[in-house]
């Protein structure tokens, strides 16, 4: 028995014997005037010249993932590992330029649908462990990657615009489909594998000269290879030898760019190594970086202050608590955020009542005018809520034409830019209209009648076919958005008012695409898309009425055709003025409800600011990263900032 | 006598004088033990005897500092080789004494021993614990023990485990384990009562031989009186924890001189008269709860003195040796003793025994028992409790099913109560009609309003949260045997006056109840129903000796005057030599011998009966003391070839045999 | 006693038989669309999905389905997973997986038995008395407050007094703690409590009393008697713990992000994962039934009384 | 021997002649006053503690049956002013705000109903169920192997499995929570009162109604319930710290209630994720939520220590 306080003491013991260094909160050194922008006393130049840099860079992810596939995984944490390790024809520089990485030099002809690339000789893949393995890349491996996308059978991801833009693509791959599915049998799958060389607008001019012949215009296609992941290389006989296993770990892919994945823990660590094959080594300014998985978001800043992370994103509330710490002047503002958040509505939903009124625009308004934006963007950047608001479809600062102007300042846009929305008498007086027009005087909604609505697995519900309108709305179960829709309910109820709408809140747990989303299983529902390169059409052209991200399956013939006359344009800003007018109708008619950006509020960092190369589009990068052995201050930062802006002015004018 | 004479004037080895214990029990204070005395002497055997909560166990507890953590000695002395026990307040000095000096032997075998650790082990603890043996030596020495108290095969059996022993041998090893250390003084707290009849007399025997080779002390406490005749030296009787009587083995019973010894010896059915009701103690001992006041017993004797109610009696000496606490032996209670004892002599005169049942008028037949056989399912394995028995009940008699735990018995009264359904085999008739198997609802109707049942343990056959009134007319209920609620209460007053309980008892809870009272109790649940026959199963076993012939008169009674006829499940052959017209013999689920009462007694012919009949303790110490009880070992019937038959060998005296052993029977009776 | 073992055996066997094929059914009447992941379904339409449902054998009559499973799971091939971690053979997950958990489990087992014994001798000891006090303000705590709550109180505050990390880092060794302790908290309380009751219950016995009679020491009767037969009867739960071994916390090792198996059935349910959940379903029934065979076993092995009425 | 020297002198030799004798004060000693329910309750209300908490229990009914009805503050209200949002414990919001400036103090009340409301239906649909499947269970020894199989079968299933499964039929509501407990928990009470049933079955007392020809009906109602009503109302007091540990779980694995009913699980759930920035939100409902199974665990077991007659010294 005495044995047992021994042991406790030597429990004890361990435990203050495992305790480990923290992190140091970031230097205090904000002496600007200005207490919404610090600057450092000292010059950018001093900030940059004064360092150590650490070798490793510590990172989180927070949900689990499956496969390093990058032509079919759609997890954000897999495209940003693997955009380190496969590189493109092409990456952008510090401030943005396009400048090569796998191909040397390109060239396109004059409407720009066919670019050839001249590709770097004497880059060879690399295993797991960094060892060569003696397969160079070549223009083939380019060729073989639209072909490995191009099998329906390898599920790539987010295909559709590639295979609509190269020549011959769309055909080959419905092809195939149809072979499969038994509708198409005048030729077997390997016949129509074999037509590939011959039908695709792909092709390897020579071991090093690729050529991309597309279907229209695309002065954007740089960006593209920047943002998808569906023009990377692949060794072709080494992804088919491997099957079905092809990327689902380290072990089973090859890597070519700067980093290869050394070590491999499935949901717990992923560590990337620098490449000691890679071209261009130099610029390789960190050894290793190590991902470890949080499950939780709330642990993660904790993990940032214990030193575990080398950066973090800060919520709302977090900002808030760390004002006053030592840790609050290294809150450094997240910059641009490319993804627009919606409310989509069911147009052809099983709610009779929600179903009647959202054909009617005064109601779609009512909605539309009853959100106090500011009111929810408060819950990401509690200090300037207004940075976050966004009514249009595309993002601002990131579409210019060739003067220079931002797509989002075309008049018609900048007058949505320029609505206050928070308008509860108008939503109140577009709702009374919708009303008046749908229902009789006792407040029975005419042509339908009460019904139980199936939403299964969502969940079942009565509704009466009288006022009070019942809408779902259908969420995940995210403690973050289950706050914003229950903000969304009360103001919603409050400017339109109770007696008019009944707000139903349902948070499913097992919220997936395929459960809610797809099948319709929702009234309204909150997602987000983004603008995926320099160009409107990205987004604008898959919201058609028969368009992929029509997920609420309005129709609105109007817009398909101001789009079809923005493809046919003959000049890029007449074509950015009429997409510009599609998107102002979409919103302007409340079919969809663009209202915040995805911004989320604040970071925290280790690493030095403007030194890896500006993804505007697609994954970020290492290449150039210096992590120093405490938090960037905002001061700091924001010195950096002015002298960047500078430099990336002067080489955006040289490009 | 020759032996207690050299006790006195010898030094006691131990001696206690007014100990006083008391009890905390739910709030309330309970005093055990109201200033008893006591002095033990070197070699002798002392019994104190006396009902279930007198005292005596809890007396003899505070010799080795075993009392419960509520209870504590509150006045007196315990002097040991001139030490004070009760002064011991630690643990270590408590250990000198315990099994070094004196060891206790508990009464029931099967828990006094650990049933995960070898008997082995369980000796040897002692013997390195009290004298750092090393563990080969007292291996040895256990071994030794182990065939002292007679185990064979030692060696072996140092290994196993209690749950490979039977009863009988548990008890040994036990005994061996207490006297490891030779202990001077014994306390046999009820050694025999929970084992079997044949047993018991061996394990007596055994203390008896190891007290002489051992030269030790040995205090027997029990409730037996046949058990003090064979082998106490003095005897103490304990009555409401005080010793009321102190004196040798034939003082106490020859001339019992307190009012309690007496009446207890005389209600003792051995000595009974059958046909006439046995003396019997009313009441029940009092509550200790409460302050008691002059003689104890006065309330329960219908011959007390005005003085017993009011002045507690000293201890008037009779001889050297013999003394007792009673205002009987007062001078001023001469004249009254003297007519006492001319009434006694007189109603010895008047007893003659009554006429046997009589067989020979073809009597009914009420039940009939053909080729009952009874299987149980144990842990996956199928075994006979009940094989092939056959017998018939007459109408009017009663028969006694005897035999030992586990034999049977009480499964083929449950058969005949239709409790045990799906595993029966063969048949039962009752009045000529077959009653197992599917019946329908009319007939098990009937059946369950003729047959009754009572049962051995009056606290777990009453429903503890119901009350009497409820209890008894459970029947009534059932049947909708009354016309309106008075009628209802009517007949509950009427059957409580016949059990002779107060019907102001009948808003009462069981547990409020003695045992006595609450057997009572259940009879009169059986009787309000008006049944002709009663299967009952060991109804006096659980209850005090002076409660027993209350109810043992109870059910004569009824017999009488309700012409019941019963079948009585027991263990006990002399209750059962007083009950019964006929006796069946039951031996691991077969019937091994059935005939008349005295016809069995005067000439067993089994060898088993013969061993039962040898076993049983009988209150004369002289007979007792040269008895030499005979062994049954089941292996000595060959069966293998010859089956065994249940044969009628002279009218009314079946018996079970094969071939050879029926000859031989045969031969036996003939020579007597 | 070997036909008793065969029966059992047997039960066990249509009890493991009966679950998995229950769910194996009632996973079949989820809707299709769940075998994609989010994304894919979205750049998919019907079609293409059809056909990767036909290609799969997914279409297929659900008792064709099982046969075809039950085909392949007797050459060790449990399939791959479909949403969770798609096309990962499940057999590498399990691989990768168990050991981590199991880890955990078995040092968290001993660490339970270890100290669950230590307090539940410390409260007999000290019956009625501050360490039986403390036992059993410790045992009140944690089987009556939510795991949850007290589990992440740990990992927030703990963690912080000692200095301990938040997670679990495979090589750091000081990681290890908390979620072992914590894994370990319930057990502790559960064999204290038990050994706590079982011992009270065997000193009232009569072979206590009879050992104290025979004159052993308090210290002595606790330790060679009462102690030995109330381990006895807590043998019967340690396989049942074993059980959790593989299985894992759901609760721990989320908020420790520990690689285990704890979350993998939550998580393969609600991706609708029916080849994962299958599996696991079918882990989980061989495993629980396993267990409560290997504790009857393992007491009549350690149990002499048990031996008896079984080996006659 | 030892010798009374009490002088004769104060003896009447009058005394000495025969008392009358009295039949009932013969039997008089025979009766104790143990009454199984008094002795129950007062052997349960001898620990302290056990008043306190029951005095605890009694305050949080009566809190959160008269705090919905009384009070004015509405647990439901969003504000829409981030100024609102995250407040301190104050004098005006005794527990603070939530992230969406939800008086904290009201929903603890609202929530402290919910969850008593859950709980309590859960232990009668538990027990009750329980109580009469393992009567049925017990009496019937042909159900036995059937029941066996059926109690494994439920039991080795993860409860997960079939949470989510639910989760997935049906909305999440009180009604599927409560379906998703209650059709497990009744056959691990049954299991526990059949074992109790078998040992009452085969009482002699029972065996006696049964050879007065007692009705199976008769038999449960007066033989068996009496007995096994103290296990009743332990098994549903201890239902209680069950039912509410169950639904933060289920919350922690997303298929607890839906987001806007107020529950304990659901407060401290949401609490949980901004636990490190307000500690506050999740403290002190967590509190109120620790007393609630606290005391009901303390109170079930010192019932079930009080309802056996052992301990009744």
């Amino acid at each position: 028995m005495k044995r047992l306080p021994a042991l406790l003491l030597a429990m004890v013991m361990v435990f203050s014997l495992a305790a480990c260094q923290s992190q140091k909160p970031p230097a205090s050194n904000t002496p600007g005037n200005d207490p919404n922008k610090p600057v450092s006393e000292q010059s950018a130049d001093d900030i940059l010249s004064t360092k150590e840099y650490l070798k490793t860079y510590k990172t989180s992810f927070s949900s689990s993932y499956a496969s390093f596939n990058y032509f079919s995984t759609a997890y954000a944490t897999v495209r940003s590992i693997v955009a380190n390790c496969i590189d493109g024809l092409v990456e952008p520089d510090i401030y943005g330029v396009y400048i090569p990485s796998l191909a040397e030099k390109w060239e396109h002809n004059e409407d720009q649908t066919v670019w050839t690339f001249y590709i770097r000789k004497g880059v060879n893949w690399v295993d797991h462990t960094g060892a060569d393995t003696g397969l160079s890349v070549t223009a083939q491996d380019f060729v073989d990657g639209i072909r490995y996308i191009g099998d329906p059978l390898n599920g790539a991801y987010s295909l559709r615009v590639v295979r609509n833009l190269i020549e011959g693509l769309y055909d080959y791959y419905w092809d195939l489909d149809d072979i499969d599915c038994g509708d198409k049998t005048d030729m077997t799958r390997e016949q129509a594998l074999a037509r590939f060389n011959d039908m695709v607008g792909v092709k390897a001019l020579d071991e090093y000269t690729v050529q991309y012949t597309l279907t229209s215009s695309a002065p954007y296609f740089l960006s593209l290879i920047e943002s998808s992941m569906l023009l990377l290389p692949v060794e072709y006989d080494y992804a088919v030898a491997q099957g079905e296993d092809f990327a689902v770990d380290n072990e089973h892919m090859l890597y070519c760019g700067g980093y290869y994945i050394s070590h491999f823990e499935r949901d717990k660590a992923i560590t990337l190594s620098k490449n000691p094959l890679y071209w261009d080594l130099e610029h390789i300014t960190v050894d290793t970086v190590e991902y470890q998985m949080i499950p939780e978001g709330t642990t993660s800043l904790e993990m940032f202050k214990r030193g575990e992370v080398d950066s973090v994103s800060v919520e709302a509330e977090e900002y808030l608590t760390l004002q006053g710490t030592e840790w609050a002047n290294g809150l450094i503002p997240t910059e641009r955020s490319l993804s627009t958040n919606y409310l989509w509505l069911d147009f052809a939903g099983a709610n009779p009542e929600f179903n009647t009124f959202v054909q009617n625009e005064n109601f779609r308004k009512a909605l539309q005018y009853s959100l106090d934006r500011v009111a929810i963007a408060s819950l990401r950047d509690p200090v300037n809520p207004q940075r976050i608001l966004r009514g249009t479809i595309n993002a601002e600062d990131c579409i210019y034409d060739s003067n220079g102007m931002d797509y989002t300042d075309y008049p018609v846009l900048k007058a949505i830019k320029e609505t206050d929305y928070n308008n509860p008498k108008l939503a109140r007086q577009y709702m009374e209209t919708a009303v008046s027009e749908l229902c009789d005087e006792e407040g029975n909604i005419k042509g339908i009648s009460a019904t139980q609505v199936d939403y299964l697995p969502v969940g079942t519900f009565s509704v009466d076919a009288k006022l009070p309108v019942t809408v779902i709305y259908v969420g995940t179960d995210d403690e973050n958005e289950i706050v914003m829709a229950q903000l969304m309910k009360s103001m919603v109820e409050e400017a339109i008012g109770k007696d008019l709408i009944d707000f139903q809140i349902v948070c499913f747990s097992g919220w997936t695409y395929g459960t809610v989303a797809d099948p319709l299983n929702y009234d309204i529902y909150f997602d987000s898309l983004s603008t995926g390169y320099a160009d409107p059409s990205g987004l604008l052209t898959r919201m058609t009425t028969d368009g992929a991200e029509n997920v609420g399956c309005y129709t609105v013939p109007e817009y398909d055709e101001l789009v079809d006359r923005a493809m046919e344009a003959d000049t890029f800003e007449k074509r950015l003025a009429y997409f510009a007018e599609a998107e102002a109708y979409l919103c302007n008619g409340a079919y969809v409800i663009p209202f915040i950006s995805s911004l989320r509020g604040y970071y925290m960092t280790n690493c030095m600011p403007f030194t890896s190369p500006l993804t505007l589009y697609g994954n970020s990068k290492f290449k150039g990263t210096l992590v120093m052995d405490r938090p960037l201050t905002l001061a700091e930062y924001n010195t950096l900032d002015a002298a960047y802006e500078l430099a990336r002015a002067e080489a955006l004018k040289a490009d | 006598m020759t032996e207690t004479a050299c006790f006195h004037g010898a030094e006691p080895i131990l001696s206690a004088k007014n100990v006083e214990i008391k009890f905390n029990l739910r709030g309330k204070v309970l005093t055990a033990v109201r200033g008893a005395s006591l002095d033990l002497y070197p070699g002798e055997t002392l019994a104190i005897v006396g009902e279930s909560g007198c005292g005596k166990s809890v007396f003899t507890k505070s010799f080795i500092g075993m009392l419960d953590k509520n209870g504590s000695v509150t006045g007196g002395q315990i002097l040991y080789r001139g030490e004070d026990l009760t002064q011991y307040t630690t643990e270590a000095e408590w250990l000198r004494i315990r099994g070094k000096k004196i060891a206790m032997v508990f009464q029931d075998p099967m828990t006094s021993l650990n049933p995960v650790r070898t008997i082995g082990e369980q000796i040897t603890e002692v013997i390195t614990w009290h004298f750092g043996t090393e563990h080969e030596q007292a291996k040895r020495e256990a071994v030794n023990l182990l065939k002292r108290v007679g185990i064979t095969d030692a060696e072996s059996r140092y290994r196993q485990y209690p749950g490979e022993f039977s009863g009988g041998m548990r008890q040994r090893v036990v005994i061996a384990a207490a006297i490891a250390c030779r202990p001077e003084i014994l306390i046999c707290d009820e050694p025999t009562t929970a084992l079997d009849v044949t047993v018991q007399a061996q394990i007596l025997q055994l203390i008896r031989r190891l007290q002489k080779e051992l030269n030790m002390t040995v205090v027997y406490i029990t409730h037996d009186l046949g058990v003090v005749a064979n082998v106490a030296d003095r005897v103490s009787v304990m009555y409401a924890g005080q010793i009321i009587e102190h004196g040798t083995v034939h003082e106490i019973f020859q001339q019992p001189a307190h009012p309690y010894t007496k009446a207890l010896l005389r209600s003792l059915p051995q000595l009974g008269v059958k046909g006439h009701a046995l003396y019997s103690i009313n009441g029940t001992p009092p509550n200790l709860f409460k302050e008691i006041a002059g003689d104890a017993f006065a309330p329960r004797n219908p011959e007390a003195m005005e003085i017993d109610f009011e002045q507690e009696p000293p201890s008037f000496p009779l001889s050297e040796t013999h003394w007792a606490k009673t205002w009987l032996l007062h001078p001023y209670a001469r004249e009254y003793r003297a007519a006492l004892d001319e009434r006694d002599f007189h109603i010895h005169e008047q007893r003659q025994p009554e006429q046997a049942f009589d067989y020979s008028g073809n009597p009914e037949k009420l039940l009939q028992v053909r080729d009952l056989s009874v299987r149980f399912k144990l842990a996956g394995k199928e075994f006979s409790a009940v094989d092939h028995v056959n017998f018939d009940v007459y109408k009017g008699e009663t028969l006694s099913l005897v035999g030992e735990s586990g034999s049977g018995k009480t499964t083929i009264g449950r058969a005949i109560m239709r409790i045990y359904q799906s595993n029966v085999t063969g048949q039962i008739l009752y009045k000529g009609r077959p009653i197992t198997g599917k019946l329908d609802k009319e007939t098990v109707r009937r059946l369950r309003m003729e047959m009754q049942m009572i049962f051995q343990d009056p606290m777990a056959s009453l429903n503890e949260r119901a009350k009497v009134d409820y209890i008894i007319s459970e029947g009534l209920y059932n049947y909708h045997l009354y016309k309106n609620k008075a009628d209802r209460n009517r007949k509950v007053a009427e059957i409580m006056d016949e059990v002779g309980l107060s019907k102001d008892f009948s808003s009462r809870f069981p547990h409020e109840f003695s045992g006595g009272q609450r057997q009572r109790i259940g009879i009169a649940r059986s009787l309000v129903m008006n049944p002709d026959f009663i299967v009952a199963d060991e109804p006096i076993s659980a209850l005090d000796v002076s409660i027993r012939a209350q109810v043992i008169n109870l059910l004569n009674k009824l017999k009488r005057e309700r012409g019941l006829t019963y079948l009585f499940i027991a263990h006990d052959l002399s209750v059962v030599r007083f009950i019964s017209d006929r006796i069946a013999v039951i031996n691991k689920g077969r019937i091994v011998e059935l005939a008349a009462c005295e016809e069995l007694f005067r000439h067993p012919l089994h060898p088993y009966t013969k061993a039962l009949l040898s076993a049983v303790p009988y209150p004369d110490p002289d007979t007792e003391r040269d008895k030499n009880p005979l062994v049954y070992d089941r292996r000595m019937h060959n069966y293998d070839a010859d089956k065994p038959q249940w044969v009628e060998i002279v009218p009314g005296h079946f018996v079970l045999g094969n071939g050879e052993e029926l000859a031989l029977y045969r031969k036996e009776i003939e020579a007597s | 006693m070997r036909k008793y073992i065969l029966s059992r055996i047997l039960r066990s066997l249509i009890t493991v038989a009966i679950v998995f094929v229950a769910v194996f059914m009632l996973l079949r009447l989820m809707p299709l669309s769940g075998y994609f992941p989010q994304e894919i379904l979205k750049e998919t339409d019907e079609a293409t999905r059809m056909t990767y449902l036909r290609n799969q054998g997914l279409l297929d009559h659900p008792l064709l389905q099982l046969w075809r499973f039950l085909q392949r799971l007797f050459q060790g091939d449990l399939g791959r997973s479909l949403t969770v971690y798609p096309k990962v053979p499940i057999s590498t997950l399990l691989k990768e997986k168990i050991p981590v958990t199991a880890a955990f489990g078995f040092a968290s087992m001993v660490t339970g038995i270890v100290l669950g014994i230590a307090l539940g001798l410390l409260m007999v000891r000290y019956k009625d008395k501050w360490g039986d006090r403390a036992g059993t303000v410790y045992i009140l705590l944690v089987r009556a407050i939510p795991s949850l709550i007290y589990l992440f109180f740990i990992q927030v505050w703990v963690s912080k007094w000692f200095h301990l990390p938040l997670v679990f880092y495979k090589n750091r060794p000081s990681s290890w703690i908390l979620p072992t302790i914590c894994l370990s908290l319930g057990s502790i309380a559960y064999y204290a409590l038990w050994l706590r009751r079982f011992m009270v219950d065997e000193e009232n016995r009569d072979y206590v009393k009879f050992a104290q009679v025979k004159g052993l020491s308090k210290k002595e009767v606790l330790r060679r008697h009462v102690f030995k037969n109330a381990v006895i009867p807590l043998t019967v739960y340690i396989p049942t713990d074993l059980l959790f071994i593989i299985s894992g916390s759901l609760i721990i090792e989320t908020l420790y992000a520990i690689p285990g198996t704890g979350g993998l059935l939550t998580s393969a349910i609600k991706a609708q994962d029916n080849n994962l959940v299958q599996v696991i379903v079918l882990m989980y029934a061989v495993l629980s039934v396993v267990g409560v065979f290997l504790g009857d076993l393992l007491v009549a092995f350690v149990d002499p009384r048990i031996k008896l009425t079984e080996g006659e | 021997m030892e010798q009374e020297k009490r002088p004769n002198a104060l003896l009447d030799p009058l005394k000495f002649r025969a008392a009358v004798y009295d039949q009932i004060r013969s039997e008089d000693a025979g009766f104790s006053n143990y009454s199984y329910w008094r002795s129950t309750l007062r052997t349960f209300f001898k620990s302290k503690a056990v008043v306190l908490l029951v005095g605890v229990v009694i305050l949080l009914i009566l809190m959160s049956v008269f705090y919905p009805i009384f009070s004015d503050v509405d647990p439901t209200r969003i504000s829409r002013l981030p100024l609102e949002w995250n407040l301190r414990p104050s004098r005006e919001h005794w527990f603070g705000t939530d992230t969406l400036g939800r008086d904290i103090w009201a929903r603890a009340w609202y929530g402290v109903r919910n969850s008593f409301l859950l709980g309590f239906a859960i232990a009668c649909s538990d027990v009750g169920f329980g109580t009469i499947a393992g009567a049925l269970w017990g009496y019937n020894k042909k159900l036995d192997p059937f029941m066996i199989e059926l109690y494994n079968i439920m039991t080795n299933i993860p409860s997960t499995v079939y949470l989510v499964l639910l989760a997935y039929i049906m909305n999440t509501s009180y009604l599927t929570l409560f379906i998703s407990m209650a059709s497990r928990g009744w056959i691990v009470e049954a299991r526990f009162f059949r074992n109790r049933i078998l040992s009452l079955r085969d009482s002699e007392y029972n065996i006696a109604s049964k050879c007065l020809g007692t009705s199976m009906r008769r038999i449960a109602f007066r033989n068996i319930i009496p007995h096994i009503i103290s296990l009743i109302i332990m098994e549903a007091a201890l239902c209680i710290p069950y039912s509410i540990g169950a639904e933060v779980f289920m919350g922690f694995v997303g298929v607890g209630m839906p987001v806007d009913a107020i529950t304990l699980g659901n407060i401290v759930n949401q609490g949980r994720a901004s636990f490190t920035l307000h500690p506050y939100q999740m403290l002190l409902p967590s509190g109120i939520l620790c007393l609630i199974t606290v005391a009901f665990y303390v109170i079930g077991n010192k019932f079930a220590d009080a309802s056996d007659p052992r301990n009744h010294v």
